[in-house]
């Protein structure tokens, strides 16, 4: 199976490893990830007023690229994610918004919504199946103890991303038990992290994370995974003093393609 | 009266106790939709002979729409069944003798669905408006 | 041709206000037929009425059309006055020129208009009006009611006091409902127990009330002072005319560990049970799910124990069939699920409680004795959070909670926030509330002691957020007045879940043809004047199957729903519908179609003998319609290919007038 | 209070919110993780938009220390979406000229070695227009 795949800014750079991580597991797993050409960077944000429509252009864009290919468009980042989900659902739904987008899109054709996002974990559950990742494991995590965290950006606003219960989510854990850990759930796993303050006022990020952190310590995690590099930038940051690491991470080493054949 | 705007005529049958209550509840709580929408009160929405639809776009109608109890709430338990068969058999040969088929429809409004009445008429009224006047089966002998 | 009365209504400014009356009773004075038209302020006042039938007399009217509000609410007033001047009541007609123009529309010019033409639609039609004379059907003289909670038991005792024989079908083994399941009561603090146990007592000895718990409805039909029930006995293993109730067998069960219902899960009960010390019929019920032997043959100490030899395995569904006169819906309600919610972390911590899980843990009866302890640890808590309006009011998503007021939570909320504080005075209470709603009598005051008397923090604000962490419950939450965010280490949340109608009640609403709100709530045939009747006849409604209610409420509903089925039940005979279908035989080609749409079987086919023009005899099949027996829909006029079937009231003819009246 | 009904239409219609739903209810403010942080509190930039009493929001730090987390929308008993209705007031605010909060010669003292390219970009698209 090939999809369109969108890594975001971060994944290019300071969270190479997600982006590495991602490829040679979905590669393992029997899918092809297709970069995109020339992907522009998602913003980060998807700025909820109606009347911004050219901070949106870049995801419609890769929209567009994906519907044209008649592939799923696949991403990692929980921003880019939130995003590109929410800008293809303003598509959808937007009359208004499509229409005035597509002014800017004359010339590529226009674009309403045809394409279908999916965050590589809802791929791994909807489109490969979690029993398929289950058998594909060489190296299980049994023994482990993982807690999930979701932040934000994955849930929110659930009415849109209907990933899962915003309140009460499974998908995370459902991988972890698919690889043979056990899977610690904790309260705070959908709470923020602090996200783009840590710039200018730290201490809400510090707060925020820590008491993620605690919590997920107190409910008896060894490890916390998270699909969001800001996520695992302020967990960090801020004191985390257990393994905050990027989902495609230990799912790379459960099947057993972390280090590269070449040494990488 | 000529007045140059525009203004369908259309011909709402209502089922007595769902539709019809639930045009009353419109009224009770002050839900405006058009005045060219004009009730008719019949026993439940299977009384609705196609012959009525049929004279009433014969007599310059230009909407008719029939409103029934939902599916499973039927007063007479299986009336509205009925309504749907007979309306997507006549609505598909009115669409072929050229009557557009948003001048027809049927619509599921409870007694407690006033609001729901009320919207379902004011977007009738605007679709059946839109598509102007329905001369297709007018009969002019009809006409004063 | 009639001679047409048309008397326009102004009911007051209601009419008047947006439809010029005069313009409209002096446009409809030429309309053929018409002899005499007029308006007045109030036509269904007496003077109104009065005016009508002096017109009658003067005029000599054949037909009347009144252009008033709904029929739905005056028809049969002004049918009445008919009758009081001579007329037959069939040869009146209303106009609605009120719920469905003046209300609706803003403009005089378009509502005068529009009630023209609905006049003219309405003498169109009563041009053909012809007098029609009900039938009479019989009584049966028995009333089923649906549902065994303090709703249910009240209508039952009501009516049996007044001499009739009512059953009770509940499908838990006890009747009792949510009431057993409490512990005190609001605003008076007296015991539910105490309070409701006499009444099922009450019941079980009342020779004119038979119980059929552990039993559903799964069939209605028939009419009103005729239904055809059928009800189902679930199979209890257990022969109920000859257990005791000395409970030998749920002591000797080996099966011990399944959830028991009662206490909502919070302790387990054995396979073979009874619900609760004072349960009605005090009889045991075998839970086929969790009983060794029904499930694999292997145990059977029950039976072995059971000194009266009530242990039947081989017990079956039973099926009774009986007629009622009656149905009385007492189908009641139940706490939302907790799923949506867990911003409160209900499934992740077992100290996160819903209020009625809170009524068990303070009874006497219950898991805890009575004592307060948290499910987790069973620790004394010292800190409780009471959070309000859990899924009630919530109008963001349809699949999470309801856009209704809940009704009793706020009641209930004081009386466990004062209870706790009155028996563990070390207590820190604190009550989350959006609106503290107490209309009632000695509510607010009830309240009111609560934080006056007892201390109970009551905070304008909701909680936001509770995270389970190490032996405490983080809570999260805003505090508007003081415009604060707080943060509470509780241990023990209590959640104020939104009530929602039985599931039950949504298939027995389309078993009965009674209609349901969008919530599933029943509607009522009037939401202010026919409070406790369906709008379908010989169904009427008890307790909170028709909207949250509190204990008081909910009786005084039961008692007026047990005094209208004694009225129906104290008539010897209905007078029917008039409005119902005829078939000219002339025209009947005996092909029946119409037999097969009606959903009533009320349309039969004789054999009958017809004059043909030569003066021979032929002998042709045609349909006969049960006149007692139908309905009135009209399904089969429109089936009917030769256009025999016809129907009295609403026949081809006149809606035709109707369509032609508006479309000219 | 002003009370100005221009601005009240621009950010509603910006925002698609209708605060006139709200009830009141003080959720928003009970699940926002950066309460402390904050002058105007979610519930209070819903109801001062309501009442059109919007120019004490436009200058205050508050619009910068929403985190767009969405746990008010996600929460909110009425569907109102406080969260929107903040990022339509704080797109009035740097929209106007010069109001941008954050500019490119901020960066090099903000960005440590491990600072990811999100953080950045997310903060930009907050802060200035």
């Amino acid at each position: 199976m090939k999809v369109s795949y969108f890594p975001g800014c971060t994944l290019k750079n300071k969270a190479k490893d997600l982006d590495a991580y991602a490829y040679r597991s979905a590669e393992a797993l029997g899918v092809t990830l297709e970069e995109i050409e020339n992907w522009q960077c998602c913003g980060g944000v998807f700025t909820t007023s109606q009347d911004e429509v050219a901070t949106k252009l870049s995801s419609v864009r890769a929209l567009k690229y994906a519907a044209d290919r008649e592939q799923p468009l696949v991403t990692v980042c929980s921003a880019c994610h939130n995003v590109i989900k929410q800008t293809n659902h303003a598509m959808q739904t937007n009359k208004e918004f499509s229409a005035k987008v597509n002014r800017y899109m004359a010339n590529d054709g226009g674009y309403n919504g045809e394409a279908e996002v999916y965050h590589y974990l809802e791929m791994l559950r909807d489109l490969v199946g979690f029993d398929k990742v289950k058998e594909a494991v060489k190296n299980t995590l049994k023994g482990k103890k993982i807690a999930a965290y979701y932040g934000c950006l994955l849930l929110r606003p659930s009415k849109v991303m209907g990933m899962d219960d915003p309140e009460n989510p499974v998908i995370m854990e459902d991988l972890i038990r698919a690889l043979g850990a056990e899977a610690v759930i904790f309260a705070r796993r959908n709470e923020c992290c602090g996200a783009y303050t840590s710039v200018e006022s730290p201490e809400t990020a510090k707060r925020n994370a820590s008491a993620i952190v605690e919590n997920a310590k107190a409910a008896g995690a060894e490890m916390i995974i998270t699909a969001c590099p800001l996520c695992k930038y302020n967990l960090v940051k801020n004191g985390a003093d257990i393994p905050v690491v990027y989902f495609t991470e230990i799912l790379a080493e459960a099947l057993g393609v972390k280090e590269d054949t070449d040494g990488k | 009266m000529q007045v140059n705007e525009y203004k369908p005529l259309i011909v709402a049958f209502c089922c007595n106790w769902c539709s019809y209550a639930g045009a009353d509840l419109a009224g009770n709580n002050r839900l405006a939709y058009p005045a060219d929408v004009k009730i008719i009160r019949v026993p439940c929405s299977c009384r609705v002979n196609p012959m009525f639809i049929l004279r009433a776009f014969q007599r310059g109608a230009d909407g008719v729409i029939i409103c029934g109890c939902h599916p499973g709430d039927c007063h007479y338990t299986s009336g509205n069944y009925y309504t749907r068969r007979r309306m997507a058999a006549l609505f598909s040969m009115l669409d072929f003798l050229g009557i557009e088929r948003a001048r027809t429809r049927v619509e599921w409004v409870s007694a407690a669905e006033g609001a729901k009445f009320a919207a379902t008429m004011n977007d009738f009224a605007e679709k059946v408006a839109a598509l102007g006047e329905n001369k297709r089966l007018e009969d002019l002998r009809c006409k004063k | 041709m009639q001679r047409v009365g048309v008397f326009v209504c102004w009911c007051g400014s209601n009419i008047a206000g947006t439809v010029d009356v005069q313009a409209v009773s002096e446009a409809l004075k030429n309309e053929p037929g018409v002899v005499y038209s007029a308006n007045y302020q109030y036509m269904c006042s007496q003077a109104g009425q009065e005016m009508i039938k002096a017109a009658v007399k003067e005029h000599r009217l054949t037909g009347i059309v009144v252009c008033s509000c709904s029929p739905r609410m005056h028809e049969a007033t002004f049918r009445k006055t008919a009758a009081a001047a001579g007329l037959n009541p069939y040869m009146v007609e209303i106009a609605n020129i009120r719920e469905q123009c003046s209300w609706v529309h803003k403009d005089m010019m378009t509502g005068t208009e529009k009630a023209i033409i609905l006049g003219k639609a309405a003498i169109a039609k009563v041009n053909l009006n012809a007098p029609l004379t009900p039938g009479e059907s019989p009584v049966t003289k028995r009333a089923l009611v649906i549902g065994g909670g303090i709703a249910g038991i009240q209508t039952a005792l009501d009516i049996a006091d007044a001499g009739f024989p009512v059953d009770i079908v509940e499908k838990q083994p006890t009747i009792g409902g949510k009431m057993a399941q409490l512990d005190k009561t609001f605003p008076t603090l007296d015991c539910a127990a105490c309070i409701l146990t006499p009444k099922m007592v009450d019941v079980a000895q009342n020779e004119k009330i038979r119980i059929f718990s552990y039993s559903e409805v799964t069939d209605v039909h028939g009419f009103v002072g005729n239904f055809d029930v059928k009800i189902k006995k679930k199979a209890r293993y257990v022969k109920e005319d000859i257990c005791t109730g000395c409970g030998a067998c749920v002591e000797k069960c080996p099966m011990k560990k399944v959830p028991n219902e009662f206490n909502l899960g919070m302790d387990n009960r054995h396979a073979i049970y009874i619900p609760f010390a004072q349960a009605v019929p005090k009889v045991a019920t075998i839970d086929p799910n969790a009983c060794n032997m029904l499930k694999n043959g292997k145990c059977g100490v029950c039976a072995k124990v059971c000194a009266a030899g009530a242990i039947d395995y081989k017990q079956k569904d039973e099926i009774i069939e009986e007629k009622y006169g009656a149905i009385v819906v007492a189908t009641g309600f139940n706490p939302i699920s907790m799923d949506k919610f867990d911003e409160f972390a209900y499934s992740q911590s077992k100290d996160v409680i819903t209020s009625l899980e809170f009524e068990r843990l303070t009874n006497a009866a219950g898991p805890s004795a009575g004592k307060l302890l948290r499910p987790s640890d069973g620790k004394h808590p010292h800190t409780i959070v009471f959070v309000q309006c859990v899924g009630s009011r919530c109008a963001a998503c349809a699949e999470k909670g309801k856009e209704y007021c809940s009704k009793i939570c706020c009641m209930y909320t004081a009386k466990h926030a004062m209870l706790t504080r009155d028996k563990y005075p070390d207590t820190e209470v604190y009550v989350f509330y959006i609106d503290a709603r107490t209309p009632g009598k000695n509510f607010d005051e009830f309240y009111r002691r609560a934080v006056e008397e007892y201390g109970v923090k009551y905070i304008k604000g909701m909680v936001g957020k509770v995270v389970p962490e190490g032996d405490k419950l983080k809570v999260q939450a805003s505090d508007l007045i003081a415009n604060k965010q707080l943060h509470i280490d509780a241990d023990l949340v209590v959640l104020a879940a939104a009530i929602e109608p039985d599931k039950s009640a949504r298939p027995l609403a389309t078993m009965l043809t009674a209609s349901m709100d969008t919530n599933d709530f029943f509607t009522e045939a009037h939401p202010k004047l026919r409070p406790v009747e369906s709008p379908t006849a010989g169904v009427f409604l008890s307790g909170a199957c028709q909207g949250p209610k509190d204990i008081p409420e909910t009786v005084s509903q039961a008692g007026a729903a047990a005094s209208k089925v004694i009225g129906l039940l104290a008539k010897d005979k209905l007078t029917g519908n008039p409005c119902v279908a005829s078939s000219n035989e002339l025209m009947c080609n005996g092909c029946s179609t119409c037999e097969r749409v009606c959903p009533y079987g009320a349309i039969t086919y004789i054999d009958k003998e017809f004059r043909m023009p030569d003066r021979t005899t032929k002998i042709r099949r045609v349909a006969v319609v049960n006149p007692a027996v139908c309905q009135g829909c009209g399904a089969c006029t429109v089936a009917c290919p030769s256009g025999a079937m016809d129907l009295n009231g609403f026949k081809n003819s006149q809606i035709m007038a109707e369509v032609d009246a508006i479309c000219k | 209070m002003e009370n100005n009904k221009y601005l009240r239409e621009e950010i509603l219609r910006m925002s698609g919110v209708n605060t006139s739903k709200c009830m009141k209810c003080g959720k928003c403010s009970a699940t926002c993780p950066a309460y402390d942080e904050m002058e105007y509190h979610p519930h209070q930039f819903v109801g001062m938009v309501e009442m059109g009493d919007i120019e004490p929001l436009l200058k205050s730090e508050s619009l910068y220390k929403c985190l767009s987390c969405f746990a008010c929308v996600e929460r909110c008993p009425r569907g109102v979406e406080p969260a929107k209705v903040v990022e339509a007031v704080r797109l009035v605010a740097v929209r106007r000229q010069g109001a941008n909060r954050m500019t490119a010669n901020d960066v090099p003292e903000t960005i440590e070695e491990d600072t990811p390219q999100q953080l950045l970009v997310s903060a930009f698209r907050k802060y200035t227009k």
